[in-house]
């Protein structure tokens, strides 16, 4: 390609006319019902440490998906409501251009990515991170024996002073490829690919897949009327999409 | 003051030079008690740290940034007179300016020197630091030029060696009358340093020209730095950091610390080096309007700031607004207040602005300020960002304050190294000032 | 074979005199050593209002802005990392680089201007003597088997130089 | 007194003589550490040579690293396997008895690994394999080798390069061989 | 340098010399650690390196029978899914679940059999070999056996379903000891009383709530820890948006929110113990209303007179306006469903309150009907293990007979009554006078700590076993559980245990047993199964088996429904009073406590799992601690702030805890959560936090013979300390952002 249209792709915004995929999520905030299930698959899946009590208490655990929770109205009439938060693989990511080293960067999937052996501690991507689901290894943790046996040999371990986040368990996303390239697939399947998140999801709040398929079931769901991005008007073009909880109306408590 | 005696040249050189050539038991105790600070407070800390990791700070979820980087801040910020100032006043060729520069620009260089040891601490694995540089490597990877901190890295490294080229070139002279005071090792060394200046009419036509544009360079420079550093928060989205305001808020409020700084230090060699002839009131005099000055457009500033975030209305700036004035580390935002919004204004009076004690405690304080005001912007914004359900809070630990006092030490000793090998009072500017030596009028 | 004489003021305006007179007087290698830069001797010593050291500094600058941005681009284009959505050659950003750039090189060249043209360090020894660098001015006068030392001596004496010596070669 | 800097700087020639010879005995204690105790050649539990195998056999390569082409990782063959011939062949010879003493003992051989790349690098034989790259490439004459020894330096760059080379999809993105 | 002298030639030569070693030493420095490349010694053929292999399997971490798909790598398990093919968790699986891992690596597995060596509890044992143990344990038994002192046997476990449970029953006959009794805290007692008593069946019927289309839950915490929360919760996922355009309505009546609270459309916090009179109130307005028109419907009205809503509106807290609203959500809706539990279901008369709630389902004609209860046939395992449960009175019948000295070898497997009985019943110094105490177990909990010898179990991904989940979905199906990896200990599973001591104890035990290993048994019980279904024959088992195997699971693939069950107005005299009585006077005790199961720790047998420990409670996001709720206003009242350590008194205890300030809770109400304060329970669960069943009086339920937990008053009294809970929220008000999601103008 000359040297012109080189120079034209260098100078575009945000770089990539497409993505080869853009993986998406979208987040059924009507069905979710807070179990935490997610929570313990992506711990499972991405060897996040077991920190303990001490570093909990320090507020330093490491979990790239947490459940937030927001109380609405006043007891007797009062509202629980849950928002599970991941990195929303922003398109427009606060986070990835302050990284002095670019450890963090994204990639042609639409995946706002960490290099782990690449990050230096600067810890600037987290504090620009306006959802906060950036974890920093404050510590080299280790397992008890034999506790190690259970880390998946797909995701490396994590040293003391390196920034991690969520994925989208781009090591399924490899395997997916990875197969379809065997099986001579330009590309992969709808429902091939699932973060453990999504898998585990027991009232199937959770759905990912490819917004660039539009059969996709993903894409279906995006445009579902009740979506909504977490933040919006922060403009940062996050990859996850919830859908509204739908209130019933016409009765407060009796 | 009783009417003052204006020294001879050679009085000049006599009495600059005694405080290089002359040295005594207060200054080995200042140099050995600030030494040991600096290696049992920072470097053993540090070292730890290193060892065990960043977790040995208080840093934690929501405030991923401490004091490290607040301290950064600080210090870059009282390098900012120095050599911003010298500039200044030798473009304005102001004179006053000739007695004070030197050290001045001493502090600056130094402060630099602190500021770059808390970029390595504050970093997680500070073993790949020199990732941050733009050196070909084996991996062929670069830098992100995109990054404010990178502009940082830029921005420091430059002005680090432009501030001690700046130093060196004024001192050239000065190196040559070392050399001729002295013999042996130390005669050649300053051989070296001097160049074997001469004074030829060569070397000063040369020398002014080159420390002119020394001194153009650097004037932009200055006021650069400080607004990239300013741009490492506001280049975030973090309501409360994220604002047009900052630039010119961190750059008068660097220069406010610095020049307060200078005040300190003018005090500490005047009375320690004896240097009563040549730091005077008028120095202090004219230090103290620029203090008041600056310390009025600080004050400006920050009343704008929490105007505009309490105009905006949004939860987000104004939960962060809330926590900073009323939160835990609301005394602390009182105090800064007073410290570098009020006393200062005692300067209005002469009888304090020339006074010695007074202004030496005044600028004392104005810096104790502005190191809590940088405290408060890492502190009090971070934990109230978007989320409230990852609201937190930040307390710094024992190895991060342990660290903070002994940064201090570090300058101290680099300081006092300083003081007795290069002369902290430029010989041949103040002998500019002097009346020259004309045939006595019989 | 050459000699220089050296003749050592008390007071400016004899130095500046003195200069001036051998000047006139058809001696030309002279080197005149102040305390502190004096104009009126920078004018004998026929230094003019400017200096070629601005040369360096400007192209120190030139270069300083280019090279930041062309270091700034080439690096974000070895490895394409897109970040925030940003493209590859992003100027805000880059402009800044060549903003720092551009002081370090024009500081940097100036410096070399500097030694370029002050002719420092000085390698080999030259002539000197030490109360130049307090509170004496000197002229320093090289004088070959053309011209009479006498004279240059006598002019100096007159001129009210406090010393007159001979340094012999150098 | 003299102003010249040459002359004040005479004392300190020799001090810097002395560093730049110290300098050059660094690079040399380095060159000669990489040259007469690498780290690429270990002596492994069993002299085992591939030159013998694959060389004067012929066996091919996958014959004994059988999951090379259809797993990520290559696998060194079993014990049973390396039995699976010389319960007959070679028998006597002192190697083949070490192997014999692990298979009674039913021990795995503990093999020093040569090729070895970090925990956070993801690599593929099968892709590598698929895209038709000949072991050589990146193992080096191994049928020449009586003990195995590392070639290549495995390092980053010399992937990239190849990569490059050969304009892998996406062969310069991070995740395509971090994890 | 023409003339080097001597002395500066050998200063060269050291400068050199000590350059070298320095960069020779340098190299050696920087190289990487040897690594290791360690082959097979044998390859197995399904196995090949750096691919992972999923193996189906059941999940054992709660009774609600899931089963689970297991990722293996190189022959360890990474990672745990549910079973994408089986009908109960489809695919999914909760925390609990995927904890498994924990369990299986636990760093606190016993990995040896133990003798105790110092007195009782000292916790002094000393490892032993297998023969050792299973030839003293075996030769007891059998000597035992032969002076005709069996029933001086007694054998306790936790729920134990599907062959096991058989096995355990046969090894116990033919060894002439009857007592034989599964003790588990989760088992809903009163709710099978209740259905004995209103629908005959002595079995819980399949709860509809996929199709329902109102579900009104007595306390029932479905989507937390009721029965089999992964099943409802994806139920409840097409409850809610399964069918386009028809989302269905959930309400929540409990004192204290729970999960399934929080998603419920209403939130109803009645008083607690009332809410089988606001089921009454309910089914009268029904009635009345019109809303049953059976042929008994005099009778019926007849009944529910005395609780007509404007008459209990006191009592039960709950106006008449709602009811009315409730009931005609119920008459409005197509599919309403009705259930009952938790706190609902543990009042002095939780039978009587879960009975109103069946009776509700009846009158509201939810009976054997789609989206409502549905009666499926028998399962294809004999089910009598239900008769095992023992209630809390038969725990304590049998604590009688150890108390009197009259047990000699109690054989525990699986179960932790010291945790779960709460102190004042007296059991574990009851358990003290047993003369042998034989634990089967993987971990040294706080019953297992008094054992005198301990047999180290295999964790359930190591074992053979199958199991058919109670209900399940409503048709017949078994799960099928086979070891994922090989076993990490030296550990067995308890099916071979008890098979290896019948060959010890001999006599007639090895023929009535003949099986060597449970792998075996299993085998030989599926195939009685298979030749069941396929009419006599045991042909094509083979295949059968392998698919068994491969698929973990098997089910009858058509359900075959039983009719509704005619409900007669009689079983509400029969029930009797529907309301809770408390133990403790309101004016000395003016709080209830409600200790509640956390479906992070079930009853306690999650909290040495470090996932579990670390996972932030879902409604309070603490961790790693026990804390006391309370509601803010009574917080204020008592000036009290989260954090302030409270000193909570019943009649029978007293335990120190923090306050920890819940939006949702009744004022009258104090909620704590089961699960902390082990005494013994590995590293992740000692000494961490304190159990509330110590806390709760020995209240029975009569009819059910359950254990009354939700019925104790206590007093809080603030001690001053504070301890600063660890929790992960922040703030939890989203302060006007609008953070889940843009605010709608309220129709």
């Amino acid at each position: 390609m000359s040297t012109a249209n080189t120079l034209r792709d260098y100078l575009k915004p945000g770089y990539y006319d497409e993505f080869d995929y853009h993986w998406a999520m979208t987040i059924d905030l009507d069905r979710c019902t807070g179990c935490s299930a997610c929570v313990v698959a992506c711990q499972a899946e991405n060897n996040l440490p077991i920190v303990g009590e001490k570093r909990f208490s320090e507020r330093r655990e490491i979990k790239w998906l947490r459940i937030e929770r927001y109380w609405q109205g006043e007891y007797p009439d009062i509202k629980l409501r849950f928002l599970p938060m991941l990195c929303q693989h922003c398109d427009q990511a606060p986070c990835e251009t302050p990284c002095p080293v670019a450890a963090t960067y994204h990639n042609q999937d639409g995946l706002n990515t960490q290099i782990y052996n690449r990050c230096i501690g600067t810890r600037t991507c987290a504090v620009y991170c306006p959802y906060e689901v950036r974890s920093f290894n404050w510590f080299t943790y280790t397992w008890d024996e034999p506790l190690e046996q259970q880390l998946n040999p797909d995701v490396t371990v994590r040293e003391k002073g390196v920034m991690e986040k969520c994925t989208f368990c781009i090591q399924r996303i490899r395997i997916a490829k990875d197969k379809a390239k065997d099986d001579d697939r330009r590309r992969v399947r709808d429902g091939e690919v699932t973060p453990a998140c999504v898998q585990s999801c027991p009232t199937e709040a959770m759905v990912f897949g490819d917004s660039k398929d539009p059969d996709s079931k993903v894409s279906q769901m995006l445009n579902n009327p009740r979506g909504f991005k977490v933040l919006e008007d922060l403009n940062t073009l996050p990859s996850v999409v919830y859908l509204q909880k739908v209130e019933e109306q016409g009765h407060g408590h009796g | 003051m009783a009417e003052y005696q204006e020294p001879t040249y050679a009085e000049v050189n006599r009495d600059v030079l005694r405080t290089m050539l002359v040295t005594g038991p207060k200054y080995w105790t200042a140099l050995g008690i600030s030494m040991t600070v600096a290696v049992v407070c920072f470097f053993g800390p540090w070292f730890y740290q290193i060892h065990v990791g960043v977790g040995a700070a208080g840093m934690n979820r929501s405030a991923f940034w401490g004091t490290y980087l607040s301290n950064f801040i600080f210090w870059i910020g009282l390098s900012h007179s120095g050599t911003l100032l010298s500039a200044v006043l030798h473009i304005t060729q102001s004179s006053w300016r000739k007695a004070i520069y030197r050290s001045a620009e001493a502090m600056t260089l130094f402060s630099l020197v602190t500021a770059a040891f808390f970029v390595m601490v504050h970093v997680g694995r500070v073993w790949f630091v020199h990732w941050n540089f733009p050196v070909p490597n084996q991996m062929g990877l670069w830098p992100n030029f995109r990054s404010p901190l990178m502009f940082d890295v830029m921005a420091v490294t430059t002005y680090l060696t432009a501030s001690s080229i700046f130093i060196y070139m004024g001192s050239v002279p000065d190196f040559a009358a070392v050399r001729d005071a002295s013999t042996g090792m130390r005669r050649r060394l300053y051989t070296i340093f001097s160049f074997g200046w001469r004074g030829t009419q060569k070397e000063w036509h040369t020398l002014g020209w080159a420390y002119t544009f020394f001194a153009v360079f650097v004037i932009p420079l200055a006021v650069s730095v400080h607004s990239i550093v300013s741009w490492d928060f506001a280049m975030s989205i973090v309501p409360s950091l994220h604002q047009t305001i900052f630039a010119p808020y961190f750059v008068c409020g660097a220069i406010y610390s610095g020049t307060a700084g200078i005040v300190s230090v003018m005090f500490l060699l005047r009375k320690f080096l004896g240097l009563e002839r040549y730091i005077r009131e008028i120095h202090l005099d004219n230090l103290g309007k620029l203090l008041i000055t600056l310390s009025l457009i600080w004050t400006y500033i920050n009343i704008m700031e929490v105007f505009t975030g309490w105009f905006s209305g949004s939860s987000f700036e104004y939960e962060a607004m809330k926590f900073r004035m009323f939160g835990f580390y609301g005394p602390l935002y009182w105090e800064m207040l007073l410290f570098c919004a009020l006393v200062p204004l005692l300067m209005l009076f002469g009888k304090i602005r020339k006074n010695w004690r007074y202004m030496f405690i005044i600028s004392i304080l104005i810096n104790i300020g502005m190191l809590t005001e940088r405290f408060l912007i890492v502190a009090t914004s971070q934990p109230r960002k978007f989320l409230p359900d990852a609201f937190g809070f930040y307390f710094p630990s024992p190895v991060e304050i342990s660290i903070t006092v002994g940064s201090f030490a570090i300058f101290t000793t680099l300081f006092l190294v300083f003081v007795k090998w290069v002369p902290c009072v430029s010989i041949y500017e103040v002998k500019e000032t002097l009346q020259p030596l004309r045939k006595r009028a019989t | 074979m050459a000699s220089n004489i050296l003749g050592l003021f008390r007071y400016e305006e004899d130095f500046i005199d003195a200069a001036e007179r051998l000047k006139s007087a058809g001696y030309d290698e002279l080197t005149l050593m102040s305390p502190i830069p004096l104009h009126d001797a920078e004018k004998v010593a026929g230094l003019g209002k400017s200096s070629p050291v601005r040369r360096f500094s400007l192209a120190g600058a030139l270069l300083g802005a280019f090279g930041g941005f062309a270091l700034a681009t080439f690096s974000a284009t070895v490895f394409l990392l897109p970040t925030g959505g940003r493209s590859i050659i992003t100027f805000p950003p880059f402009l800044v680089i060549a903003y720092e750039m551009t002081i370090l090189l024009g500081v940097l060249f100036t410096l070399l201007g500097f030694h370029v043209v002050s002719g420092l360090p000085a390698w080999r020894d030259v002539p000197y003597v030490e109360d130049t660098n307090v509170d004496r001015f000197s002229v320093v006068v090289e004088v070959d088997e053309k011209s009479d030392p006498e004279a240059a001596r006598r002019i100096l004496d007159e001129g009210g130089a406090d010393e007159v010596r001979d340094l012999g070669e150098y | 007194m003299s102003v010249s800097v040459l002359e004040a700087l005479q004392p300190f020639k020799k001090p810097v003589l002395l560093g730049l010879v110290g300098l050059l005995g660094f690079l040399v204690g380095d060159w000669a550490n990489g040259r007469f105790n690498s780290d690429s050649a270990p002596v492994q539990p069993i002299e085992f040579s591939h030159r013998i195998h694959a060389s004067e056999n012929q066996i091919p390569c996958q014959y004994c690293h059988v999951y090379a082409a259809r797993t990520p990782s290559a696998g060194v063959p079993s014990v049973s396997k390396c039995m699976g011939c010389h319960q007959s062949i070679a028998t006597e010879s002192p190697e083949i008895q070490k192997l014999h003493g692990y298979w009674e003992a039913r021990q795995p051989i503990p093999w020093i690994k040569v090729h070895d790349v970090p925990d956070f690098v993801y690599f593929t034989h099968k892709r590598h394999i698929k895209a038709d790259l000949e072991c050589e490439q990146c193992h080096g004459p191994v049928e020449t080798m009586d003990r195995i020894t590392r070639v290549e330096s495995l390092r980053m760059p010399w992937c990239i390069d190849c990569h490059t080379e050969n304009q892998v999809e996406h062969g310069r993105d991070c995740w395509t061989c971090h994890k | 340098m023409a003339n080097i002298s001597r002395r500066d030639f050998l200063k060269f030569i050291g400068a050199g010399g000590i350059g070298a070693g320095a960069g020779y030493i340098y190299a050696e420095s920087v190289k990487k650690t040897v690594e290791f490349l360690v082959p097979q010694v044998i390859p197995p053929e399904d196995w090949s390196p750096g691919v992972a292999t999923w193996y189906n399997s059941l999940c054992g971490q709660c009774p609600a029978g899931c089963g689970i798909s297991v990722r293996i790598r190189e022959g360890r398990a990474k990672k745990i899914e549910g079973n994408p093919v089986h009908p109960v968790n489809q695919g999914r699986l909760c925390a609990l679940g995927q904890s498994g891992l924990n369990a299986l690596y636990n760093p606190d597995r016993i990995r040896t059999p133990l003798r105790l060596t110092g007195a009782r509890g000292s916790g002094e044992y000393e490892p032993i070999d297998w023969d050792e143990a299973m030839t003293s344990l075996g030769g007891r038994l059998g000597s035992m056996k032969i002076q005709g002192a069996a029933d001086r046997i007694h054998l306790l476990t936790g729920t134990v379903r599907g062959h096991l449970d058989l096995l355990l029953a046969r090894f116990m006959e033919q060894l002439g000891a009857p007592t034989y009794l599964q003790y588990d805290y989760t088992h809903p007692h009163s709710l099978y009383a209740a259905n004995r008593m209103v629908f005959g069946v002595d079995r819980l019927p399949y709860y509809d709530i996929r199709n329902s289309d109102l579900l009104l839950s007595f306390g029932a915490d479905y989507l937390g820890m009721w029965i089999s929360p992964v099943h409802h919760s994806l139920s409840y996922g097409h409850l809610r948006q399964g069918r386009p355009g028809h989302r269905g309505t959930c309400v929540q009546i409990e004192p204290r929110m729970s999960l399934s609270g929080a998603s419920a459309d209403r939130w109803i916090p009645a008083p607690p113990g009332t809410e089988g009179l606001l089921a009454l109130a309910i089914a009268e307005a029904l009635v009345d209303g019109g809303g049953y028109d059976g042929a008994d419907r005099a009778d019926w009205s007849a009944a529910l007179r005395p609780f007509k809503a404007s008459k209990l509106a006191p009592t039960i807290g709950v106006d008449a306006a709602v009811v009315a609203e409730l009931t005609d959500a119920i008459r409005r809706a197509e599919h309403p469903l009705a259930i009952g539990g938790g706190p609902a279901a543990e009042g002095s008369h939780g039978t009587a309150a879960m009975t109103a709630v069946n009776v509700l389902n009846h009158l509201a004609g939810s009976l054997g009907r789609r989206g409502g209860v549905l009666f499926g046939a028998d399962p294809v395992v004999a089910d009598d293990w239900r008769v095992r449960q023992a209630s809390y009175a038969r725990m304590m019948e049998h604590a009688q007979i150890m108390g009197r000295g009259d047990v000699d070898v109690l054989l525990l497997h699986g179960t932790n009554p010291v945790f779960n009985l709460p102190q004042a019943s007296g059991y574990t110094a009851a358990l003290d006078k047993v003369g042998t105490i034989v634990a089967l177990s993987s971990f040294m909990d706080d019953t297992t700590a008094m054992a005198d010898l301990i047999l180290p179990t295999n964790v359930y991904l190591e074992s053979w076993g199958d199991d058919v989940p109670e209900p399940g979905v409503g048709l017949p199906l078994a799960t099928l559980s086979q070891p994922v990896v090989t076993r990490i200990h030296d550990s067995r599973s308890a099916g071979d245990i008890v098979l290896g001591l019948a060959h010890q104890i001999g006599g007639e035990l090895p023929a009535e047993l003949p099986w060597t290993t449970m792998e075996e048994y299993i085998r030989h019980s599926w195939r009685q199964i298979y030749s069941v279904e396929a009419g006599g024959t045991d042909a094509g088992f083979d295949e059968f088996w392998k698919d068994a195997l491969r698929s973990g699971v098997w089910a009858r693939n058509r359900a075959e429904m039983e009719a509704a069950p005619t409900v007669s107005p009689a079983v509400l005299a029969q029930a009797g009073s529907a309301a809770s009585e408390f133990d403790g006077a309101e004016n000395d005790y003016p709080f209830v406590l409600q200790p509640m199961m956390t479906q992070g720790f079930v009853d306690g047998r999650g909290a040495n799992l470090p996932w579990q420990q670390e996972l932030p409670d879902p409604l309070t996001s603490v961790v790693f601690s026990t804390w006391v709720e309370l509601n803010p206003t009574t917080a204020a009242e008592l000036d009290l702030e989260e954090g302030d350590v409270v000193e909570v008194s019943s009649s029978a205890g007293t335990l120190a805890a923090p306050v920890f300030i819940y939006q949702a809770i009744r004022p009258d109400v104090v909620a704590i959560p089961i699960g902390q304060g082990h005494t013994r329970f590995g590293r992740f669960a000692e000494g961490r936090g304190t159990n509330p069943l110590d806390l709760v009086a020995t209240v029975t339920d009569e009819s059910s013979g359950a254990l009354a937990t939700a019925a104790t008053r206590v007093t809080i009294r603030k001690t001053g300390e504070r301890l600063s809970l660890i929790k992960t929220d922040g703030v939890s008000r989203d302060l006007g952002r609008q953070i889940l999601g843009p605010a709608k103008e309220h129709a």
